[in-house]
């Protein structure tokens, strides 16, 4: 058998999920890989549930509190991948820089690590052994359209601001929806957490209860799960103000639609995204798999990726796959001198423009809190439901 | 012929409101599908261009909307040659009042008025339960037939009702075997309504979206497919192919009526001095 | 006067659940004759044509074709073939292939089948008709094609079930001339259920009366109208009058009652024109109702309305009593 | 053959062929709806972890769904849903299939017309879902005709993301479902009780009220099983056209079923699916579908 | 004699996109008569009937009832009650609720309504029937029934399309004589369309024997019976031959027919026994084929069988001649 015989089933979701990264391994490595995108449910329920239907899972950090325990996925050797040692440490040790604080919440680095072939467990320094290889990350605020607003927006607490009654959303991921709904609450000053990725059914109760209010009064025209549900509400004008990802702000953009990712003075909220690879694989297709990763963090991804929005886990090689322009606009926050675009060519800025929220150090570095998975999850998902409900 | 009666009208106007209502997001579809390349899903439109038919088959960023098109057109296929072959078996079975069939006839109801999903979960866990994997040809398969059969077998029941039994009983009488009977006289009689259940069949499968949902396995049929294009940016090219979709319909049908037509005039003009004679 | 061709019932009995269909009936059909069941609605003609064609089995007693036990035999293994009330043509086979059907089903070669099917289609005249469909003929025509194909067989017996209901009076009056016509020729047993007794008259041979299941007489079709058995007989074959005497019931004529000077008084309750006749019904002292059916020149030279006295006679001669 | 089978033999051949002939049909529905139920239950009594199902006994899962009032409330919504839209469709399916039925003189037309109706459902429904913000969101199609005809001064926000629009989806839906039985009830009709009620003086309203209607009954009966059932059963439409802010019982299966929770998803199903069979049960009970079809 | 309840057809014509059903018919309905449209199928009886009714529109002409132009007017406005073919009774109704429907249509008290329905049902003899459902009544039961809900409106005129069609043979001689009491009782027309002759010449006191969508002859029963106008007169009602003499065509009575020693020779083709009499069909010399129909007495004195030769004799006064 030959290694272009190989196929690798990848899902995710839509985010990471791209078909040109297929076409890309398929030039670079020789071998295919299938992908299949999946709404977030559906990935979590795959990933834990059946895992003979994937060799590869693209999934998020806080999922994979859920998920490594059962035993699907199988741990990675970090001394079979070339570039492990660049990776940004966040994902290794919790810290961008050697004196940041570790945000709150499930900080990628606690369900990074087990304690070796065949663990189900995670442990908190770098074993050797990883459970997901991060892939692309990024810090999530409000994006707001500044054409339809008219005055700045510094604080999450602008979401409840009764001005934009009927034209807020928020997103409807239990375990996100809260953190945002936290951020709020907490801005408003009417709750102080003592964590917000771990809160106490207390916490929860008086989170909920605040959002409930708002909900009964109007305050939301819609919640969203899917990314396309954001931008659709954004570039619709159906919703002037919600809690949005990066890149599908650069997608309304991308349609000539104002929008802006809104910088907040209380930080961001944060999540990390990162390939597993099934516990079924072995053989040549696992060592294909290690070769996937390996070529995943040579940069050509990591560009491709950036140039979109996102982060890569290994900046320095991204580096050599963007323009220096490029370079400066997404990573270090610099004016663009040419015209930014897309992967796809559309011109996301013009010369002289300086992305939202600047530099990786600045957005990276201001983060409140990490998507989770609380120790009251439950609990919490019942609250939600109320909260749906209501 | 009498005229028609006031009420002709105003039913007719409703009828076309109803048909307007049903074509509404159809039209918005269509409308939307000729955007621009800068063109999102929804309004103002951004430019008018044939972007995205021809996008259409391009690969796109994510997903493989014709891979995944191909396996719901297959699936679409199993679904309608097992539903039209189970629901005429079930037919014919059910017409024998054999022990038992009160129950059977209980459970068919059943299937068909249990929530979807319920469906799905259920078929989900007994896979992961037995530690089958799940596929779209076996799980999907055999959940979306909950659905389809007891359809098509309410239609074979509607049917058989108007079936007289004499057909058959003159062919036992003419030395046909029971097969023969089945062949050679049921079938071809009852055949314009297997077409229904046929092309019901294959529509619902088509079309179903929770039912596969659990049950689809690695790869996605295309309603999946669709709602999985939606975590990242949905471009046009959804609406394109909801509009090629809807204009494929249009050609199908039309030949379709076409054909009945023709056979109808054809059947028209050899009998017609019907009548005259004896 | 036993045939090798005659169909024997044996205590044939037929019951559907609780009710009694047919009523351990015994009965001797001889080979080439026309015989006509007939009786109400309901008397169980239909379910004992049924157990003959073997379309349903019977509960009790057997069923003898030419000397052989034919009761657990399908349908096409009896020797009989049976034409459907509603003719139960095949609507997707042309005439042609409708006539052929039990050809192909055996295997025959298409030219062959074809053959045979356009000898039958030349016996009952539609050899013009080949190529239609079923839907594209008229009654008569689809009735014909319908003999065709149950003649195709060569049954020893044709099974007839109710075969003229679905035409217009005109037409029944000309294909019930055509079937005795062919009975004729070909020379086999044609087994008729009908419930009208003209129809019954003028076709059979024999007929077979039944009620509630069982016959209640059978015999010559003069015989059966000439000397009816019970009061039901007599009532339902029609054109009898029941009469109450002290010495018992009788069966009278209604064409031998007249309108006469000295006679038994009556009044006129209804005047039927008839064609050649008029049927005067007219009730009698002690409210029995008799008819009359007087030629249609008498009844003018002196016509009665309802409501007119008039006196009737009979001769003592034609009472033919009954037994029940 | 054996030329003496006996009447026993027949009749259980009667059956055997029966069961042969239906035994496809027994395995699907064994394989696809019998065994997935009795897991259902089955798993609704046990207990889950964050990732995984502990085939435990429990009432934990009972306990909760029953004592929790978002269950009650959520049951509610559904059953509001479900009459609403029952409603709706019930008055637009009676008088769509009535001119069809009555109104439409060749069977050809018939035909063509219903054909008509079917292909929009071609599309995939969730396309169709995605159009309907373009449609009816405050820059959609309606808003801005209604706006440019000057019957509004304002977009309409409750278009869009309400319960008008959950039912407006709804109907669009499953209308049909109720068209086709009550279509098929009303060409059993016969004409001539049209006419007798025509010559006894009954305006063409009195003949709709006091003939077609309670004739048509059966037809209404089976649609609105199927309506009843298919709301109650309905998750997307709900999470889409309400932009997530309501829920029903099929949304509460599907969050607990992302997040994993299967057998809290299997109690609420056992929930869903005892209360849609007794509904369905009572409508049983006034309507033979066998015979009506 | 034209009285104040006098139907009449001026210049109807009915057509169906090229079919002309009814070609500009006029006619005179006498009021307090039974009259009987009769014709072969397809005549256009059931057209003109639905035209009176109202249930047709009248593509051409006009129909006056009672002195009032009626032909746009609805089916109740006009003094007419149509009873159906298949009875069209109400299946979820009662049998009173039925009777009481036009009257429930008018907004009458339940009260008052159910008593005029309980009169009706008195009338036709079904009281006991009241609350059932038309599905648990016999045939002969739905039509009292039938008939009990068209004659509540009280209408000048009752329209019935074949009214005992559905019946058997028993039922609809025993149905015909209700009829036709409750006519002369009610004193108002009935016109009821048929296309048994035996039917038409039992009830009607006129019979219009319609063909190819138009009049052929109109008149009495016995005036259609006895001088047929036309050769189709002659042949639909039966009984009749048509003999071609070199004076022209005649119509002769079959019963003017009968056996002798000195008579036409012939050649017996076929004998059907009728009851009281034998039909014996005959081929004369020339292909010409006689009717005859012999008292039965007269014939099994002397029997023939298909084949024998015979003579034929009748009276030349017998001989009708036709126009056409
Ligand atoms: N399949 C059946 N199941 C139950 N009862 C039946 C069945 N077929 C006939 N019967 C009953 O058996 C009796 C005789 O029926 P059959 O059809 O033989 O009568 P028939 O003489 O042919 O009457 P008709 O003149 O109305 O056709 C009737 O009481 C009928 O109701
Ligand atoms: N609705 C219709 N559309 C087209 N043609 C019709 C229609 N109704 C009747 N006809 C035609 O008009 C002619 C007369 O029909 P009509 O029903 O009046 O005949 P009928 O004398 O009542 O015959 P039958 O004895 O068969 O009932 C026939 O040729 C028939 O085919
Ligand atoms: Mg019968
Ligand atoms: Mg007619």
């Amino acid at each position: 058998q030959e290694i272009k015989d190989i196929t690798l089933r990848q899902f995710g979701t839509g985010v990471s999920n791209l078909n040109e990264v297929a076409q890309k391994v398929k030039e670079d490595l020789g071998f295919t890989l299938e992908m299949t995108a999946l709404d977030s449910d559906a990935v979590t329920q795959r990933a834990a549930t059946q895992p003979d239907s994937f060799d590869i899972a693209d999934i998020e950090y806080w999922i994979a509190k859920k998920v490594w325990p059962t035993g699907n996925l199988q741990a990675m050797d970090t001394s079979k991948i070339a570039n492990y040692d660049k990776i940004v440490g966040i994902f290794r040790n919790g810290k961008l820089t050697p004196d940041s604080t570790i945000a709150q919440g499930t900080a990628p680095h606690t369900v990074g690590f087990t304690s070796g072939p065949g663990g189900t467990d995670f442990v908190a320094e770098e074993s050797g052994w990883m459970t997901l290889i991060p892939t692309i990350y990024n810090a999530d605020t409000l994006g707001i359209r500044p054409d339809l607003i008219g005055r700045p927006i510094e604080s999450w607490a602008e979401l409840l601001n009764p001005e934009f009654k009927g034209k807020a959303s928020l997103l409807d991921i239990s375990s996100i929806g809260i953190m945002d709904a936290a951020m709020v609450c907490e801005a408003m000053g009417e709750i102080q957490y003592g964590d917000k990725g771990n809160m106490t059914t207390d916490e929860i109760d008086r989170t909920m209860a605040i959002m409930t209010e708002a909900k009964r009064a109007g305050q939301f025209r819609s919640f969203w799960k899917t990314f396309d549900e954001s931008v659709n509400l954004m570039s619709s004008g159906e919703v002037v103000i919600q809690s949005m990802w990066s890149p599908a702000i650069t997608a309304v953009k991308s349609r000539g639609i104002p929008c802006v990712y809104q910088p907040l003075k209380e930080g961001y909220r944060s999540w990390g995204g990162g390939i597993g690879l099934s516990s079924s694989l072995d053989g040549m297709a696992l060592d294909a798999a290690y070769e996937y990763i390996n070529w995943y963090l040579s940069g050509w991804v990591g560009g491709f990726l950036m140039r979109q929005g996102y982060y890569s886990a290994v900046p320095e090689t991204s580096k050599t796959f963007m323009t220096a322009n490029e370079w400066g606009y997404w990573f270090e926050g610099k004016q663009a001198v040419e015209p930014i675009t897309n992967p796809f060519g559309d011109v996301l800025a013009q010369a002289g423009e300086v992305r939202d929220g600047g530099s990786f150090e600045e957005r990276m570095g201001k983060v409140a809190c990490w998507n989770s998975v609380m120790d009251e999850n439950q609990y919490m998902v019942r609250k939600w439901n109320e909260f749906i409900a209501a | 012929m009498n005229p028609r009666p006031r009420s002709f009208y105003v039913l007719a106007a409703i009828f076309g409101l109803f048909l307007l209502f049903l074509y509404g997001p159809t039209i918005t579809i269509a409308i939307l599908s000729f955007q621009g390349p800068e063109g999102g899903l929804t309004f103002p439109m951004r430019g008018v261009s044939l972007h995205w038919f021809r996008d259409l088959f391009q690969e796109q960023a994510v997903g493989d909307i014709w891979g995944s098109f191909g396996r719901s057109f297959v699936l679409g296929l199993m679904v309608m040659v097992t539903t039209v072959v189970v629901s005429v078996m079930g037919g014919l079975a059910f017409r024998k009042r054999f022990k038992g069939s009160a129950v059977l006839f209980q459970l068919v109801i059943a299937s068909l008025v249990i929530p979807s999903i319920l469906v799905s979960l259920g078929v989900g866990l007994i896979f992961s339960q037995a530690g089958l994997p799940v596929h779209w040809a076996s799980s999907g398969f055999g959940a979306q037939l909950t659905w389809t059969v007891p359809f098509g077998l309410l239609i074979m029941f509607a049917v058989f009702n108007r079936f007289n039994p004499a057909y058959e009983e003159a062919a036992r009488d003419q030395g046909a075997t029971a097969w023969q009977t089945i062949r050679h006289v049921v079938l071809p009689i009852i055949a314009p309504s297997l077409l229904g259940v046929a092309l019901f069949g294959f529509t619902l499968s088509y079309d179903e979206f929770a039912r596969t949902l659990l049950t689809a396995g690695s790869r996605n049929t295309l309603p999946l497919e669709i709602y999985g294009m939606t975590t990242n940016v949905t471009t046009p090219v959804i609406f394109a192919l909801g509009t090629l979709t809807t204009v494929f319909s249009f050609v199908v049908i039309g030949a379709f009526l076409l054909t009945l037509g023709a056979a109808s005039r054809r059947r028209a003009k050899a009998g017609s001095d019907a009548g005259r004679a004896v | 006067m036993r045939t090798g061709q005659d169909l024997e019932l044996i205590h044939l009995t037929k019951r559907y659940g609780d009710t009694v269909a047919v009523d351990d009936v015994s009965y001797l059909f001889r080979g080439g004759s026309y015989v006509c069941l007939l009786g109400p609605s309901g008397c169980g003609k239909t379910s004992t044509l049924r157990m003959i064609a073997g379309h349903e089995t019977a509960s009790q007693g057997s069923i003898v074709l030419c000397g052989t036990e034919v009761t657990g035999l399908p349908p096409a293994k009896r020797g009989t073939a049976m034409m459907f009330q509603s003719y139960a043509l095949f609507p997707h086979l042309t005439v042609r292939d409708n006539v052929a059907f039990s050809l192909k089903m055996k295997g025959v070669d298409q030219a062959v089948r074809h053959k045979r099917a356009g000898e039958l289609l030349e016996l009952v005249d539609m050899t013009r008709y080949a190529d239609r469909l079923p839907s594209q003929l008229s009654g008569g025509q689809q009735q014909r094609v319908a003999l065709a194909r149950a003649l195709v067989t060569n049954p020893q017996v044709l099974l007839l079930d109710e075969p003229l209901s679905a035409l217009d009076p005109f037409l029944r009056v000309r294909m019930r001339t055509e079937l005795k016509k062919l009975q004729r020729e070909l020379g086999i047993s044609f087994i008729h259920v009908t419930h009208g007794q003209d129809e019954a008259l003028a076709l059979a041979d024999e007929i077979v009366l039944m009620n509630n299941a069982r016959i209640e007489q059978a015999g010559p079709a003069r015989e059966i109208f000439n000397a009816p058995r019970t009061e039901f007989v007599a009532r339902f074959m029609g054109g009898h009058n029941v009469v109450a005497l002290p010495q018992g019931r009788f069966a009278l004529r209604a064409d031998s009652v007249r309108l006469a000077q000295n006679g038994t008084e009556a009044v006129v309750r209804a005047v039927e024109y008839q064609g050649g006749h008029v049927a005067l019904t007219a009730r009698l002292a002690g409210d029995q109702e008799i008819l009359a059916l007087i030629p249609e020149g008498d009844f003018y030279a002196d016509p009665k309305s309802p409501g007119d006295a008039v006196r009737l006679a009979w001769d003592e001669g034609r009472l033919h009593r009954l037994q029940a | 053959m054996r030329p003496q089978r006996t009447r026993r033999g027949h009749l259980a051949s009667r059956h055997v062929t029966g069961w042969l002939l239906a035994a496809p049909l027994a395995v699907v529905l064994l394989a696809f709806l019998v065994l997935p139920i009795i897991m259902i239950v089955v798993v609704s009594f046990w207990t889950a972890t964050e990732f995984s199902i502990v085939p435990a006994f429990s009432w934990e899962n009972y306990e909760f769904l029953l004592g929790s009032d978002v269950t009650w409330r959520v049951l509610l919504n559904t059953a509001k849903y479900a009459v609403v839209t029952w409603a709706i469709t019930v008055v637009l399916g009676f008088t769509v299939a009535y001119f069809l039925a009555f109104h439409v003189r060749s069977q050809t037309w018939q035909t063509a017309l219903f054909l008509l109706c079917t292909i929009p459902f071609w599309t995939s429904n969730i396309i169709r879902m995605i159009s309907w913000i373009p449609f009816l969101g405050r820059e959609g199609l309606a808003n801005s005709a209604l706006l440019s005809w000057g019957v509004i001064d304002e977009p309409l926000d409750w278009l869009l993301f309400s319960d008008f629009s959950v039912i407006l989806a709804f109907v669009h839906l499953y209308t049909l479902f109720m068209v086709v039985p009550i279509f098929n009830t009303m060409m059993r009709i016969d004409r001539t009780l049209i006419e007798a009620a025509n010559d006894a003086g009954a305006s063409g309203f009195q003949t709709l009220w006091n003939v077609v209607l309670p004739l048509t009954r059966p037809g209404i009966m089976i649609g609105t099983i199927f309506v009843i059932t298919l709301v109650m059963g309905d998750f997307i439409t709900v999470r889409f056209m309400s932009g997530s802010q309501s829920a029903n019982v099929g949304r509460l299966i599907q969050n607990d079923i992302g997040l994993l929770q299967y057998p809290s998803a299997s109690a609420t199903s056992v929930l869903l699916l005892i209360v849609t069979l007794m509904v369905i049960g009572i409508l049983l009970r006034l309507v033979d579908i066998r015979k009506e079809l």
